[in-house]
């Protein structure tokens, strides 16, 4: 078991450490200081923080519906949160394109009082949360369904309100799906590349985000892209290795048994 | 204080049940395992998993009306004041003891600091005080089962339901619970679900004895098993029963004579029996035989037998003896 | 250009011009130059470069995105958006490209010639039909009556050159310019069927422009003399 | 609560809508049956189904070292395992070449010894396999730290072997978290299209998978590839409401409470 | 059959405690919640949650070492032979009641269908054969308790440990059950957790009294009740204890003297108490009273008397009365 859990983790090790000895470590620190990759960094992170406030905000109450309310049409429309994971990036921009565009679903009616959406910094957030909502919807009801239900009906015989036994015993109990949801969602935002090209464009300091900047950079230099990238998984690592502190730690539950 | 008057169906668990309760009255709620008394818990705070109409019948506390699935009013579970002590502990894992006991109360309205110095109160009324930091992962089975009564209790609730409350817990902390809930019961309306009938008789002004979902007898606690209405009391009761022409026939331990040679006339029934165990009970000893032949072949009969008695007597394991009962010990159901 | 100039949160006092443009993702070492110079010219400008396919500034531009210029890497897409009047005027050519084939240093297949990359046991790596490189790949292989049975099919040129450049194929069809920018990753061999699909560049202003007057301030920068300097030092050809 | 759920459902689904309102049904039937789709979308489902298959011989030992064993550096190695999710496709398209590529890491003793993985279907199962493992590891992990580790004790003290309890406890309870999780993996790697493109390229029945073809397609006309997006949708639909049948439903647990 | 010898340390959790028992014996472990009984029967399965090397010592059954963490033996749960039936019932959710009994056979090397079919014959035996085809979750407290026991005994274990296997059943599912025990323990080696001295009486040869992790008394169960060595156990045994001068005294409810007034000499101890209540127990009447001043003031303590000698005295609820206990019914500890 070990072994092949070790040769997963290699499989997806491997690729990663090639990518590493492609870099021209010499020029790495001067690239990676480079203003426009800065700037391109610290966008990526606004935007992916901005997304996933709106996926926490949209995918929590969706998951606490998909997981505890019974209605006909559940089934489908759980497949139906799961579909921007199976439209291709690109195909996702457009389809936003279509819809918030300036001549798009609601973009026109939008365009006509003022709002301009695409080509904008919200449209990078709307990308991004477009493409990752389903992860965190998907983790946060896992992790709410296999939360006894028992622990709800325990705090209404206490007199806790829906709203109150939500806060304090629902949310509480779901943390560590919600924490990994989160993760999950920021993540996937901090990687989005096709999505946001196609709807928000590739404007320097606006909607040029980290992967944009480096597959402009790929271009003409696949070794600085490389070298982008390994920045880009860098902070990955720090900022998932940060989410998964102690308070994830399963608790150690039962006595005996 | 409020009166309960029930009249509750849940088809989908055989259960049908109809109980009326004084306000400030406790009512022993007893059984076989599967009578259904776990349901009517659940069903009486509206708690039951799966299909929300479920439940049918009426449902009135005080003056209040929680259920009737005629007019089609179901008060939800945090609005009826129901408070339920449930079979599981259930603490909530992410809250420490104290946290729990406090939950109800912040529902009152009460600030957190207000509600966990209240808290603290109920865990050490109920003998746990020293647990008040403790997560429930750390408690051991009896001691979480204490955190989950003070817990049930610290809400106040208008009636409460307590399902085998005594569970697992040790001689102390048993009797000290009796002592907290015989108080606390006191004016309180509430609903005790129980194996014990020690616990009825103390505990209990009614008692309702529920079988495959039917309330089959139902009164005050000490009439009931003094005088047990039908079988199902008698049971209960621990009294001995054997089968005659269809009908069961139960007689006190305490009135079984016990003798070496078949018995005479003045025994209306009569049993050839092999000693099982004789055990000390008090000044008493515990006689255990099995039935040898006849009606209670097979059947394991209790006698209470002076030690002085037992002392002249063969009671070696295996041993044949003959029990006997006159007529005015027997009863017919 | 109104509602990016919060977003983009420029720190200077003075309140600047932006100017958007929108440029096919080759154009990128030569514009982003010509954008740095201008603005040294010109401080009260502001210029923001979006690079994306061609095929990308055409759907985003019809759906609306805010932009003043627009270069496309061939006529046919910029046909596309004077077809549907995104365009004001007529656009204007401003450069060439021709393609080259792309090998890796070592040359491991030793190509020497079109012909070449038509050998059995050659992995040859072309792009699809469908974008710009390829409809002038299909055009050079016709005039040498060639069929090449590719690898690959690439989307778009960089992946031609990222699959030459990591030794994974044997040769590619590329643009010069690719291999003049690809510092030495990959060796270019000329071919003299190339001259049959030159690939014109195009720049136009956008119908509607929030700055047609910066607009235009670049579009002539682009087909004045030091954009054509800039460009003719990437390889580019004359229009 | 239901409010903000159906919210984000619409913001899920309006794009998508957006889209279908785009496609030219007249000539839907036609496109979508057209051999190159049929083929595109044949070729996608069976290089999904495998690299789903990779991922599940990989992940499930993965996630069991992750929620079950104890050691130091599983926070980190948690983290690694995200990777694949951060890095932009095209990225990790060019980190697989670095590894498998006909030089790379792992390529060139591979070449060696005559197995060439690029541009063939392998490469798009690999592509795929590298970029979908992160979310069935995370899927099945959550579900297993859910899992009361009780049950597993309870197996072994009637004598059952790691194994055997693994088998016949452990996997049988976390059998809904491995269903969301293949169907998730599933799903990401039908939409899969920078990695394979940069690492696999792009050839009729052998490595142009839907996506692909559906970005060829939109080079030449947009709306076409608006309605072979729909296809893809439909089929993901179709699949992911398969995989969420009745026996995902949450079983009704405990009694009273 | 295979005795067992234990020396256990569990630090964590303060358990301390060094056992033997031959083989084919059963061996009561009783003591307050909390004492580490469950402690205990996790570390000698092996199912600790935690850290790996919290259980320290040595333990044996029959001629196999299970653990020895000086020389680093640790013999993993499912080759200990050891099988355990937990405070909770832990039914396997994925399974119907005869899959979880079967489970354990399946390890055995039977079958399928021999596995289910043995597993039938084990509901019945414990009187669950009609829940065969139930899910855990459709099933009552007390009935998943009694499928938690098949399956612990279905698995055939070398050694058993029960921790409190009666809890939640009701009166006949207990007796029923007991005398399934008591069939089975007979060849047996098994350690039963119990808070119920019955249990303890009439299902294991031998008891021990845990208390904060340490045995603090160990004997042949009905020596350890008649002649109490020290305060556990005579706590434990349902005596009247009080404290005097540091030490606890003693003393059976049917020991003690009832009077209206004080006592004379006879009485080497009196107290002054206020009745309680007084309550039938078969032809005796238990007659519980509060101490209301001196040693025993606040404890409750109970007299067995004479329901003719009661109906003379003031026996209502508040009504002050003297008992009193001759010198050669009291122990001092
Ligand atoms: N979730 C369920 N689904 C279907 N049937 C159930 C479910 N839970 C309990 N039952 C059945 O309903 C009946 C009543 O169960 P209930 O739990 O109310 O019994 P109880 O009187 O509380 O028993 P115990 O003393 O063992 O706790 C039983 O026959 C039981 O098998
Ligand atoms: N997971 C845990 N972590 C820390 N302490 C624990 C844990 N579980 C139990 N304890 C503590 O260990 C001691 C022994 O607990 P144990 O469960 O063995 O008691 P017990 O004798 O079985 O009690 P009961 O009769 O209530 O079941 C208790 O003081 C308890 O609080
Ligand atoms: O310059 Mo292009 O439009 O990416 O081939
Ligand atoms: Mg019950
Ligand atoms: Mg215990």
């Amino acid at each position: 078991m070990l072994g092949v859990a070790l040769l997963g983790l290699a499989f997806i090790l491997v690729p990663l450490l090639a990518t590493a000895l492609r870099v021209d470590w010499a020029h790495f620190v001067p690239l990676v200081t480079d203003p426009a990759a800065l700037e391109a960094l610290g966008l990526s992170l606004r935007t992916a923080g901005l997304s996933t406030l709106v996926c926490l905000l949209l995918g929590v109450p969706l998951a606490a519906v998909l997981s505890r309310a019974e209605f006909p049409g559940k089934r489908l429309m759980r497949s139906l949160v799961l579909l921007p994971l199976v439209v291709p990036p690109v195909v996702g921009g457009l389809a936003l394109l279509y819809a918030f565009g300036r001549f798009g679903l609601l973009g026109a009616p939008l365009h006509a009082l003022g709002v301009e959406i695409s080509f904008s910094t919200t449209a990078v957030v709307l990308a991004q949360a477009f493409v990752s909502l389903p992860y965190l919807v998907l983790s946060v009801e896992g992790s709410l369904s296999t939360t006894e239900a028992g622990y709800e009906r325990v705090a209404a015989t206490l007199g806790a309100s829906p709203a109150a036994t939500w806060w304090r015993v629902t949310l509480p109990l779901a943390l560590p799906g919600l924490l990994s949801g989160t993760v999950l969602a920021f993540a996937r935002c901090l990687g989005e590349f096709g999505a946001t090209l196609t709807f928000a464009g590739n404007l320097e300091g606006v909607t040029r985000t980290l992967p944009l900047d480096i597959y402009l950079v790929r271009e003409t230099d696949p070794d600085s892209a490389a070298a982008l990238a390994l920045l880009l998984v860098a902070v990955a690592v720090l900022v998932v290795g940060a989410a998964h502190g102690p308070w994830l730690k399963p608790r150690i539950r039962g006595n005996a048994v | 204080m409020s009166a309960l008057d029930l009249e509750l169906r849940v088809p989908s668990r055989r259960l049908d049940a109809s109980l009326r309760l004084d306000a400030g009255q406790t009512l022993a709620l007893m059984g076989p395992n599967g009578a259904g008394k776990s349901t009517l818990a659940a069903a009486l705070t509206g708690t039951l998993p799966g299909q929300r109409h479920a439940v049918q019948g009426r449902l009135t506390l005080g003056d209040r009306v929680l259920l009737d699935s005629v007019r089609g009013v179901r008060v939800p579970t945090h609005r009826r004041g129901v408070g339920l002590m449930a079979q599981t502990p259930l603490l909530f894992p992410h809250l420490d003891a104290v946290g729990n006991v406090a939950f109800g109360r912040r529902g009152l309205g009460e600030r957190r600091t207000t509600a966990r110095r209240a808290a603290r109160r109920w865990l050490d009324r109920v003998g746990a005080g020293e647990f008040a930091q403790a997560r429930p992962w750390q408690l051991s089975g009896g001691q979480a089962q204490t955190v989950a009564l003070a817990r049930a209790l610290a809400a106040e609730p208008e009636l409460l339901v307590l399902d085998e409350p005594l569970n697992a817990l040790d001689v102390t902390a048993a009797s000290r619970m009796r002592a907290v809930l015989r108080e606390l019961l006191a004016d309180q309306t509430a609903i005790l679900v129980t194996h014990e009938i020690l616990d009825a008789l103390t505990l209990a002004d009614r008692t309702a004895i529920l079988h495959d979902g039917r309330v089959v007898a139902a009164g005050p606690t000490r009439e009931l098993f003094t005088r047990p209405p039908n079988v199902f009391a008698a049971r209960l009761a621990g009294l001995n029963l054997v089968q005659r022409d269809g009908e069961s026939l139960a007689f006190r331990a305490a009135d079984v004579v016990v003798s070496a040679g078949e018995p005479d006339a003045t025994a209306a029934v009569r049993f050839p029996v092999r000693v099982l165990s004789l055990e000390p009970r008090g000044e008493h000893a515990l006689l255990r035989g099995a039935g040898a032949e006849g009606i209670a072949a097979g059947v394991e009969l209790h006698a209470e037998v002076d030690v002085q008695l037992a002392s002249g007597l063969d009671t070696a394991p295996g041993a044949p003896l003959w029990f006997g009962v006159p007529a005015a010990g027997l009863r017919e159901y | 250009a109104s509602g990016q100039g919060a977003a983009a949160g420029s720190a200077s006092p003075v309140a600047k011009k932006t100017v958007i443009v929108f440029a096919a993702a080759s154009l990128k070492a030569t514009f982003t130059q010509m954008a740095d110079d201008l603005k040294k010219q010109h401080p009260e400008l502001d210029i923001k470069l979006n690079f994306a396919g061609s095929q990308d500034l055409v759907a985003q531009i019809k759906a609306g995105a805010p932009a003043d210029v627009v270069a496309t890497a061939d006529l046919a897409t910029m046909d596309k958006l004077t077809a549907n009047g995104s365009v004001d005027g007529t656009p204007q050519h401003f450069a060439s490209n021709t393609l080259t084939i792309a090998v890796p240093p070592s040359n491991p297949a030793n190509i020497g010639s079109l012909a070449d990359l038509a050998k059995p046991g050659t992995r040859t790596v072309l792009c699809a039909v469908q974008v710009p490189c390829g409809a002038a790949s299909q055009k050079v292989e016709k005039a040498a009556s060639l069929t090449i049975k590719p690898v690959s099919e690439e989307l778009s040129v960089s992946d031609v050159l990222g699959k030459v450049a990591s030794g994974e194929a044997d040769a590619g069809l590329v643009y010069k310019t690719d291999v003049q920018g690809s510092k030495g990753k990959v060796k270019g061999v000329d071919f003299p069927q190339s001259s049959s699909a030159v690939n014109t560049y195009a720049i136009g202003l956008v119908k509607g422009a929030p700055d047609a007057d910066g607009g235009r301030l670049f579009l002539s920068d682009v087909t004045g003399d030091s954009g054509q300097a800039v460009l003719a030092a990437a390889g580019f050809g004359k229009p």
